[in-house]
């Protein structure tokens, strides 16, 4: 990774943030940036693929290069660049219902892949482009539009159904609190292979339940605990459900054992694959041609 | 004694080796020098049924099956009962003498030739394995159509050799050459028909259009192919698995359609070569992002294998049901392009001519493809896949990769901006990665930066809808082909088709140029954009025109009316799953000529 | 003076309650007995921007808004520089005193009053909340319209009444009785145009496209909703979510579209009627489902809101650029019905309808809008909505549910079918759950019995897809209806046009045969399936014919032309995300028929 | 429930299978049946969904109501069944290509709603009816005509994920034991809410490593460890994970304290939905009117 001197102000998008005054989106671009001059990223050095959402937006709102893409989809569209081309930071940005609705398979699937990507989840328990209506993260009976009666529906824990689906790299953070986050982001970066980081974003306009003073009043740190090792995965199983009066943020669970997906394909090996030349050679092609005689 | 043009069929259960036998006969038949055709016929289930594998022989080229067969293999019974009937008088079977319901009485009132063999004991007591009874049933045919054997050996040696190692292709030889004996002594003379190696003949592939289709991939210079299994289309995309060690491309079997087209999305977005294959149920799934890719202007090409709908409708055949569907897919306008290659050669050629105007346009492409080209073989001078030719027409368009420092020195004067507006549409595409070349695109309306419009100006709304229509345009005046004819130049009546229809409609023009009825064919393989009306020119110049296609509602004959207003004089449709063949439309059109 | 007849818009940020404000000014006009139509245009973006809300007034039924204001009602400066150019001459601004970069001389040279107020200042003091200056500048509107501040108080009493208790109402009626005063002292002599309430006028409802159709879909007996949230579709699920509970409905927020129609298939199946909808994004998840719902012949409605694409595109604008997609989407060939309802109450009728046509014909029904006719507000009069009549329409059709046990009884003496071939193609539908109607159907082809065909035989193939696809020949026979027309008998130019375009093309008719062209309108709801021969009649009578759409493409014109031939005289296209509106029909109709 | 007096030949489909001879889905089929027949199901009181895939052709092969739908989509169109009709036994019958691979995310929300369905994966750990591509569930480096060199991804882990998205019964098979099997489906069917039965199913056409020989070398029975407590999730945890060697079969998991999703419905209180009388009542649809005025 580069290690060049980036300044906030290099990182700054000419298009101001469409977010509503307060919110948590703010605190969630501030620590990317904060992550990307800690890592002496360049704007060039990193692909953002967003989904659509409030959140989704942040890609326009930093230099670099993004993709806002489809609600639910940026995940496949993060795999196929970064496969092509593997020497490029890549991260996603999306929504709680991007990610864990819409979008749940592609997210299912690419935990197991462990390929290199940093995925930050915007996770404000809400609907907020939509206006309001409740997200697979919203809690048991949460009001919204579509649920005048409340919801009827368990919530998604993504700590644990990440745990469960093999991902490398699971850790929680809080927009309110950009400094620790962007420590997260910066280590998910480092993390060879698959990195989730979910973040509790409050949104000011929709969600009056899990506003800042309600995730303040609960969250806790886990690095904190001096007997919390996030390579355990049972103890982390056991944090990961952890919810109500405390709320556990930090890494839950690191395994840098495995190899990632692109240390697996041969075709990497050299170069990234853009910069190969194509076409392949004709004798090549010819050999084939002598296969189906 | 009728030389070198024989029709025949091999039937049995799903997993007897049905359509291994017929491809590797028809090999060796090629190999002989004599041109085949072979078209497969399965059920979607993986053991039991009905399976079928026919394979079509003659000094000429040829583009079609007929439903005549001079030669019935049969692996069981029920071959027999389901397909005495399509056999000529003086055609034979040749089966296992141990079937015990087999009428011969029946089959000789046909005026067809029973020919038991002793199949299954010659596999177990020459070979010691009674599944050798298919190399046996073969060896047969060999025998009773006095055809060299050495060519049926070379190819068992081929396949065995590589995979199971060569004791058991011995044993398979050895059995091959007591069946070929055996019938050949108690047969042969008995039949008219028989195939003659040509000396000297040039040496030719035996080849399907799904792997055309993936030469073409090849040649072009694809890199990157990310599929879910799906028939007709699986093939295709495990040709690539295949071949993606020695070519360095990247092939992944994704979670699902979306997935698929996505990660190909972000492939090209970065500057690769992609493409996703599907049918038409995955097609479906891919409708949303094929909309991305039209409104981020990625280069992606999709290949959709048809078979017939809806929903799974009936998986392991034939139809081209999506036409319309297709060319509408997705929410939202947006420029696409949509070949349909007919032949072997034609998918190898606009496999790699959808990536240059994918890429040339900046725009999805869609590659039609059926399950009746994508399975059938045929034996195609090796010079008839010029890799050369191929590399020599990539055109990438406006694309600097990122790492061409020096290019993108000399484009950025003014900095980058990915959707500017400039005259023909196409704006300089350079993926993600230079320092000067730093942006952010969106599926939503966009600026020319590539940032969300968050003023959602109605001026730049309507600049950028037009920026990329009018590629259309463009494509339709530069690359896009005009439909081709075959047949009498002064035709009483055109045969219009797209896609696989080709070579049944070839074959049928030629048929109906023998009887004496001046026909010819206009094929479609570009759909769209084209310069319509050219298109229409060319249809008032006919005197009359019947569409052919495979499938109820006429889709192309809608498609040209939509265009054009110009309706056919009658349309044939064949919705049965079974592909069309030159007899079926000669009779098919005589009966709509009659009412015209 | 002129009186009841004004346009006024209302504008500011996202967050200022510009939507709301527009809304409860319009109803507290609809109930001095006035006709209304509010049209709204917001940016995809929660607070910030720019939002603007327009209402037209008059004494007859409205159907559209017009460019052209008298009044404009500014939360902040930028509506001023925004909309001050749409502002005819004698007319005025309402703005706050403090607003400091109002260019006064300016908007007076344009002929246009300032009309600043203490509206912060009247909020702040006799409110106690800043927040209420919307209310203030409403009941300053009121000032200068003298109209009869009693109508808003009522709809203050009721909006807040409920919600947040009458304090907050009470001190909302304080501070508009206070603006109401200041305003008509400082400014209503200045001021042309005057609202009067109509005595003993009907009470009438004010009500946007979307609550029409939920009010359709109640009417009809819709038991089940399943949908994932999606502008502009998502009100109208919203809205069944808030009856769910009074009428026993099934709402259910799916994980995504796919699951949406697919639970919706469900419960289909089940005998419950059900639908889903949702925008183009949405529906191109739904491909492949619908095809499902082709093949197991099922009855399920589908809403397709349309909005601006490609990709997310404009997603808080409007368009109808889905029309070509919907109506082939989905692999295979099957058959479906879609409807496009103009108006609000078409909006009720045609869903309720639509459940009728997806029951008789057991196929899947479409049912379009789009976000202008999904969000525009109009007043209608109560008994414009016939539940009654509605409820005396319902068509089960060849339905017997489950416990129905008698009517079964009657109707089955030889074992049920499922999918029995019947002259119609329709066959009796009995979902699952009684002992003697105990079947499994498929979405691969299937015999009449439902089972997946094992034999996959050409007959029944054949048989299946002409039982399917003949019910769009009877459904076009029976209950399909041609496009209706409205203006001159005699016209020298008709406006062709379908769903939301009905509004605007009216009123633009009525201009034109105002100013001396004879036109009229031809309005399709209908579009699938037709008797294209009649529509050809209709079209053929026209002296010339221009479609108006508000896509790029023309895709009612190319639709047109796939179904008969017809060639549009000319095509008005407006695909800026902006709803049409009179003006800039008759305008560009006057080009268009310039270059014919 | 029924407690009809139900014999295997009133189960009898007129459809014989389509399976090659020796496949595990016959097991399966047989245990299903025995299932119906212990609980006394008659035919028309049993919903069966399935895919697109083998296995999914189960319907057709047993005599009660079926649907086979499209490949990955069953779950939800069970849900949609079985709340219009909640006196029905729905049951999914489903491939893990279904289910696992393309259908994810169906499957990921429909446990966290714990509606009342059984739902039977047929894990045969490869793509059976498109011909031997490796599936969701095949193990790391299985050799494929779409992963020639191997598979480089890790396998999903469905009791793993199952218990991380709060399904709350959860149980594994194997369609070698059919009375097993039966057993387990009983208990599935009766368990009030969500019902997970991954069963193991040899493919003995195309996955020439699962093997009905490697499965018995290495299956045991949960239920037959005396220690083991499919009430405790932190157990279960740990056996989901065990793989290799032994690997359990069973109970892994049952939670009967939380409610369905039928009975947070309040329309359902009083009769299913599609014996409600339709249109609702006039006087109701005025009532609503009025608040437009
Ligand atoms: C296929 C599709 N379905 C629905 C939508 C509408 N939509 C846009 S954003 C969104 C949800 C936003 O919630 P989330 O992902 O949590 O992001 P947030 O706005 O809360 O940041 C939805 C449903 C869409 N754009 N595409
Ligand atoms: C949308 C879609 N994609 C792909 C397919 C093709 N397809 C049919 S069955 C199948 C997979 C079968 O595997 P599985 O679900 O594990 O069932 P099995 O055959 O192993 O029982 C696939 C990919 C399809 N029918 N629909
Ligand atoms: S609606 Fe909520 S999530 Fe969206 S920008 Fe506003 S505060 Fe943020
Ligand atoms: S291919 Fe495998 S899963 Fe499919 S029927 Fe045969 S043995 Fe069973
Ligand atoms: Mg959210
Ligand atoms: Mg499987």
């Amino acid at each position: 990774m580069a290690t060049a001197t980036v300044t906030m102000k290099e990182l700054q998008s000419p298009v101001e943030p469409t977010w509503c005054p307060g919110c948590g989106d703010y605190g969630i671009l501030n620590a990317v940036k904060r992550a990307m001059v800690q890592l002496g990223l360049r704007p060039h050095e990193v692909f953002f693929v967003s989904g659509i959402g409030c959140g989704s937006k942040l890609p326009d709102y930093i230099r670099a290069n993004g993709f806002n893409s489809l609600h639910g989809r940026p995940v496949p569209i993060a795999q196929g660049f970064r496969l092509a081309h593997h020497d490029m930071v890549v991260i996603v940005v999306d929504g709680d219902g991007d990610n864990y609705g819409i979008g749940g398979n592609h997210w299912l699937h690419i935990m197991r892949r462990n390929i290199n990507i940093t995925h930050i989840v915007q996770n404000n328990m809400v609907y907020g482009l939509t206006k309001g209506q409740y997200a697979p993260t919203s809690m048991k009976g949460y009001v919204s539009t579509t649920s005048p009666e409340g919801t009827i529906e368990w919530p998604v824990n993504p700590i644990a159904i990440a745990l469960a689906a093999g991902a490398t790299f699971i850790a929680r953070g809080f927009s309110g609190d950009p400094k620790h986050l962007a420590d997260l982001i910066v280590k998910g970066i480092q993390h060879k292979g698959y990195a989730l980081i979910d973040v509790f974003q409050p949104c000011v306009i929709f969600n009056r339940i899990n506003t800042y003073d309600w995730f303040r009043e609960r969250i806790y740190k886990l690095e904190e605990d001096p007997n919390y090792d996030p390579h355990d995965k049972a103890m982390a199983w056991e944090k990961a459900h952890e919810w109500g009066d405390r709320i556990p943020i930090g890494i839950f669970y690191i395994n840098e054992e495995l190899p990632t997906l692109e240390e697996q394909i041969p075709a990497l090996a050299e170069k990234p694959l853009y910069q190969q030349e194509i076409p392949p050679r004709v004798e090549d092609l010819e050999a084939l041609k002598m296969a189906f005689v | 004694m009728v030389k070198n043009d024989v029709n025949f069929k091999l039937g049995g259960e799903a997993g007897q080796g049905v359509e291994s036998s017929g491809m590797g006969f028809a090999r060796a038949i090629a190999r002989a020098g004599l041109h085949i055709f072979g078209v497969q016929d399965y059920m979607s289930r993986i053991r039991g049924g009905h399976n079928w594998y026919q394979v079509r022989v003659s000094e000429r080229t040829l583009y079609a099956h007929e439903p005549k067969i001079q030669l019935l293999i049969a692996f069981d019974e029920r071959t027999i009962e389901d397909h005495l009937h399509e056999i000529v008088e003086g055609g034979a079977i040749i089966y296992d003498e141990s079937f015990k319901g087999v009428d011969e009485e029946a089959i000789k009132m046909r005026g067809v030739i029973p020919m038991p063999m002793p199949l299954i004991k010659i596999a177990e007591e020459v070979g010691g394995n009674k599944l050798m009874m298919n190399t046996a049933a073969v060896a047969a045919a060999c025998g009773i159509l006095e055809f060299d054997l050495s060519y049926p050996e070379s190819v068992i040696r081929d396949n065995f050799g590589r995979r199971k190692g060569s004791e058991i292709a011995e044993r398979n030889i050895r059995v091959a050459e007591a069946a070929f004996e055996e019938a050949r002594r108690r047969y042969a003379h008995l039949f008219d028909w028989k195939l003659e190696p040509i000396p000297n003949a040039p040496k030719r592939m035996v080849i399907n259009g799904n792997q055309a289709l993936g030469f073409g991939a090849l040649a072009a210079g694809c890199k990157f192919v990310a599929s879910y299994p799906m028939t007709p289309a699986s093939s295709l995309f495990e040709f690539m698995c295949a071949q993606s060690k020695r070519f360095g491309i990247i092939t992944r079997q994704s979670e699902d359609e979306m997935s698929g087209i996505l990660q190909c999305i972000g492939a090209a977005h970065a500057g690769v070569r992609a493409f996703a294959c599907t049918s038409g149920g995955g097609f479906s799934l891919m409708a949303e992002s094929l909309s991305l890719a039209g409104s981020t202007e990625t280069p992606v090409v999709v290949v959709l294998a048809q078979r017939p709908g809806p929903a799974t409708g009936l998986p392991t055949r034939t139809g081209q049901e999506d036409m319309l569907f297709a060319l509408h897919a997705g929410h939202g306008e947006f420029p696409r392009a949509a070949l349909a290659p007919g032949t072997i050669e034609q998918c190898f050629y606009e496999m790699a001519r959808a990536f240059n105007i994918a890429e040339k346009y900046q725009m999805p492409v869609i590659v039609f493809t059926d399950n009746f080209l994508a399975n059938s073989i045929r034996s195609i001078d090796l010079d008839a896949f010029d890799f050369r030719k191929v590399a020599s027409e990539i055109d990438r368009g406006k694309l600097i990769l990122p790492h061409e420092n020096e290019k993108i020195e000399q484009a950025l004067l003014d900095g980058y901006r990915r959707y500017e507006f400039v005259e023909d549409g196409i704006s300089l595409r350079i993926p993600p990665g230079h320092p000067k070349a730093v942006y952010s695109v969106a599926g939503e309306e966009h600026l020319p930066e590539g940032f969300i419009d968050w003023e959602e100006t109605i001026e730049n709304r309507n600049r950028m809808v037009q920026k990329r229509m009018r590629k259309l345009e463009i494509a339709a005046q530069n690359d896009m082909r005009l439909p081709e004819s075959y047949g009498h130049e002064d035709a009483e009546v055109t045969l219009v088709c797209w896609g696989s229809a080709y070579g049944p409609v070839r074959e049928a023009v030629d048929t109906l140029n023998h009887n004496g009825l001046r026909a010819n064919m206009l094929h479609f393989v570009d759909l769209h954009p084209l310069n319509w009306d050219q298109v229409a020119d060319v249809l008032n110049n006919c005197r009359s025109w019947v569409t052919v296609e495979s499938n109820f509602t006429g889709q192309l004959a809608r498609w040209i009316r939509m265009n054009t207003g110009l309706k056919a004089h009658a349309t044939i449709g064949k919705y049965d799953g079974r592909p069309l063949n030159p007899t079926y439309i000669v009779e098919h059109l005589q009966e709509v000529l009659a009412k015209v």
